[in-house]
């Protein structure tokens, strides 16, 4: 089951942003509503995380990190699928709508995962000892984010909206190829150093509070992406709309 | 009136870049000691123990090849831009996807001259053996180039054209390429040094596999940054 | 009478400026357009447009009766473009520009043909020395050489006397002239309106990337 | 064939071979190959072959060998086949501080080379730190896991 809950996440995602944009009548108030649940859900999060979970048995307290800094990173691999997605619908058929919604969905993404990093980051110091190690997660998760600081930057510096579009869906299929080989190959090259968590490695309370944090997640992506979807497409329509079929008077002249 | 087929074409592209280079040889003379200097730079870097530098030595050949590759690849484009070439060789027209394959042959032969040229540097900057398995050696080299060529002629081609072109590239390129030079030092490792856990096969088929995935993404991709919207 | 050119209401952009816009009008088979218009005015981008070497923003563009960007492989090998920028290889020498072209068009006997060009049009003594020395006006007459080895439906000629010599400006009206007779829709973009008006049969005037009726 | 047709025939086939490529990275058996090691008494058994060479080593830290340095920067310690008293074991000098993780009788792979002297000298220990968050009084407190054989069978 473990391999296409994620699928059916990114699915309900999905489904939850074409909707939101589809349909004008609950653009005014579902994304303050979602968020409002996230906001809720993160104050539960504290309490459910710091006091209620157990501490873990090497970590103590500082494990708890976890309950953040995972859903994080998941919400960045979320976004960056949204955002090929997007890139491959703009290939095969130009729109400015699968366009917004790349530059929205990655722009999103590396806030995550930068913050998700961040927070490894900060709980490899006391774990580890050290605050950056030759680890496979960190390294493909870090490359991951490079890659799409590279697509921001290249957007940022095309200025004509067809060729913005055109390539940085090229950069956008490029960098998501190389995030499995990414993965694959630093695990590969240092080797052995972990193997993915499942359900069935973690204590149910943890895994609970887990996917509570992660739900909490899900909330804040969704408003993120559709507050930064409407961002992007209000900038494009000031440029997409038709010349008018007469020359103002003051052309002419 | 026969039209070359795309692999016909692919030719045409690849002895055109070989009969630019060759008739001005500036691109490879720069790229030469470019990539000398480098590696003249990691020995002064890193003190002059050789155990250290010897061990090392695969991966300052391929940091070296890399670095050489950016102004390469980005030289590849700006004589495509000149004069809007590449515009020309659409129009005439050449099918994009036959001005890829080319492009990155051509790409990847000049920075493999480079990467022999820059072996007997090696072994006397590092003191590396080259003459333990040199075959697996030139292969190691030829794969490498070929799995940098192929999404740095995309990237180049997207960058010949955008604002700040000199960051662009490499911004883009590097992260894509940290998994072909994870492997490609590997692999070359094991070339230079005993494997007795014989690892240098598993290394090589990853290579390939890195290529193919490369070439053929780009080759899809290359028809859409070639072509102005 | 089949159409040369058909633009439906075409518009292009760079960025946030419309170079062309809402453009419509239509060319029949075989009759020149005189294209007219102060710099800036977006003369070379419906040159580019027509070239399919851009396509419209909105609107549609058929050429010889193919879309200019749906159709566009069947379409480019019809249409030929003389430019500012001249699509050659600066490292190449004109030969070799010219036998690159003749090899992807498949033309037969290619170094013949090449010589004869390059007879034709004056360059044979520095037909080995690379694009990069050549002047302003032996460019022009190069890319020349690459539009009539092209042998194109619709010719497309972007300020063409610009940068010549007298004679060449003589030798330029002849080959206008005879790629008309040969069935060739020319498009002549020039500030020389008198002398664009002798070779042509309709004219049209651009402000702004608007049509208007010239002054 | 028209060429639409032919254009489409030949993505399909360059996506294909994407698809299968990174298939073959994923699921085929290139990466079990790397991180392949060697058990002490699999390199002993080399004889000459493994002296010198870059190889790799996996064990278990043989409880009560490990001992530091006077500045705690560096340490030696035993990695044996397995907790079975008696196993073939080797002495590994560290030059690496280890990740937290480390602790006696945990799996570790360590890469480094072998000298006649019988001596492992390694400047990347990797601790077989594993995926399980558990709460101090869950099923395996205080005893280890031989993780490293349960990570070779992932």
């Amino acid at each position: 089951m473990t391999p296409i809950l994620p699928l059916v996440v990114l699915a309900l995602v999905v489904a939850a942003i074409v909707g939101h944009v589809a349909v004008p009548a609950v653009r005014p108030w579902a994304w303050k509503a979602v968020g409002a649940l996230g906001a809720a859900m993160l104050v539960s999060l504290w309490y459910f995380g710091l006091y209620w979970a157990p501490p873990e048995q090497f970590m103590s307290d500082v494990g708890r990190i976890l309950y953040v800094h995972v859903p994080h990173v998941w919400m960045a691999l979320l976004a960056f699928t949204l955002n090929v997605g997007c890139a491959v619908a703009y290939l095969m058929k130009k729109s400015w709508v699968t366009d917004a919604l790349a530059e929205s969905a990655a722009e999103v993404g590396v806030y995550f995962g930068a913050v998700g990093v961040m927070m490894g980051s900060i709980w490899a110091r006391p774990t580890w000892g050290v605050w950056w190690d030759w680890d496979p997660r960190l390294i493909s998760t870090t490359v991951m984010l490079l890659a799409y600081v590279g697509y921001l930057a290249l957007r940022s510096f095309t200025e004509d909206p067809e060729r913005r579009a055109t390539w940085s869906a090229a950069a956008a299929i490029l960098s998501y190829v190389s995030l499995p080989i990414v993965w694959f190959s630093v695990r590969w090259w240092n080797s052995l150093h972990q193997v993915q968590s499942n359900p069935s490695t973690v204590d149910k309370p943890m895994v609970a509070v887990l996917r509570w944090g992660a739900v909490t997640m899900l909330c804040f992506l969704f408003v993120f992406i559709v507050k930064r979807y409407e961002i992007a497409r209000s900038r494009q329509t000031a440029a997409m709309e038709l010349p008018p079929l007469e020359a103002p008077r003051a052309e002419v002249a | 009136m026969k039209r070359p087929s795309l692999l016909g074409a692919a030719w045409l592209v690849l002895k055109k870049d070989w009969q630019i280079e060759w008739r001005t040889r500036a691109r490879l003379t720069a790229i030469i000691f470019f990539s000398l200097a480098t590696l003249l730079l990691f020995s002064f870097a890193m003190g002059p123990d050789i155990v250290t530098l010897r061990a090392h030595a695969p991966g300052y050949l391929w940091l070296g090849l890399l670095f050489a590759s950016v102004l390469s690849l980005g030289e590849s484009f700006r004589v495509e831009a000149e004069n809007q070439a590449l515009t020309g060789l659409v129009l005439t027209p050449v099918e994009p996807r036959a001005i890829f394959i080319g492009k990155v042959l051509g790409n990847a032969s000049l920075l493999f001259v480079l990467s022999l040229v820059l072996l007997p540097v090696a072994v006397a900057l590092y003191d590396v053996d080259l003459g333990r398995d040199p075959l697996s050696l030139v292969l190691v080299l030829f794969l490498g180039c070929v799995g940098i060529s192929a999404p740095g002629t995309v990237y180049s081609a997207i960058s010949a054209n955008a604002r700040a072109r000199d960051v662009m590239l490499p911004l883009l390129l590097f992260p894509v390429l940290v998994p072909l030079l994870l492997a490609a030092v590997s692999a070359t490792k094991f070339t230079l040094q005993p494997d007795p856990q014989e690892q240098l096969g598993s290394w090589l088929k990853l290579l390939t596999a890195f290529d193919l995935i490369y070439l053929s993404v780009g080759f899809l991709l290359f028809p859409k940054v070639a072509e102005e919207d | 009478m089949a159409l040369a050119l058909e633009a439906l209401d075409i518009s292009k952009r760079f960025g946030a400026r419309w170079a062309l816009s809402r453009l419509s009008f239509t060319l029949e088979a075989g009759r020149s357009l005189l294209l007219t218009g102060h710099n800036g005015s977006g003369k070379t981008t419906l040159l580019r447009l027509i070239a399919t070497a851009s396509f419209p923003t909105a609107g549609v563009l058929k050429v010889m009766g193919y879309h200019s960007q749906d159709e566009r492989e069947a379409l480019r090998p019809l249409v030929g473009l003389v430019s500012h920028a001249s699509f050659h290889y600066e490292d190449l020498s004109a030969a070799q520009n010219l036998t690159l072209t003749a090899k992807f068009l498949g033309v037969e006997q290619p170094a013949s043909v090449v010589t004869g060009l390059l007879d034709r049009m004056g360059l044979v003594a520095r037909a080995d020395s690379p694009v990069r020395q050549f002047s302003a006006g032996m460019r022009k007459r190069l890319a020349i050489a690459r539009l009539l080895m092209r042998a194109p439906k619709v010719a497309l000629l972007d300020e063409p006397f610009g940068e010549l010599d007298p004679a060449g400006i003589a030798q330029m009206e002849g080959l206008i002239q005879e790629l008309q007779r040969q069935g060739t829709s020319v498009v002549l973009a020039t500030h020389l309106v008198e002398q664009g008006q002798r070779l042509t049969h309709e004219r049209l005037h651009l402000e702004g990337g608007r049509k208007v009726t010239p002054v | 064939m028209k060429p639409e047709t032919r254009n489409r025939l030949i993505a399909i086939g360059a996506l294909l071979v994407a698809a299968s490529a990174l298939g073959w990275i994923a699921f085929g058996s290139i990466g079990e190959n790397l991180v392949y090691y060697w058990k002490p008494g699999e390199m002993i058994a080399q004889g000459d072959k493994a002296y010198g060479a870059t190889i790799r080593l996996g064990g278990i830290v043989v409880p009560g060998s490990v001992v530091w340095n006077a500045e705690h920067t560096s340490l030696t310690f035993d990695v044996a086949d397995s907790h079975t008293p008696g196993a073939p074991k080797v002495k590994v000098a560290s030059g690496m501080t280890p990740p937290q993780m480390f602790r006696e009788g945990i799996g570790v792979v360590v890469e480094g080379t072998y000298s006649a002297s019988g001596t492992f000298t390694t400047n990347r220990l990797m601790v077989n730190h594993s995926n399980e968050y558990r709460a101090p009084d869950g099923g395996m407190s205080g005893e280890w896991k031989d993780t490293v054989s349960q990570a070779d069978t992932k």
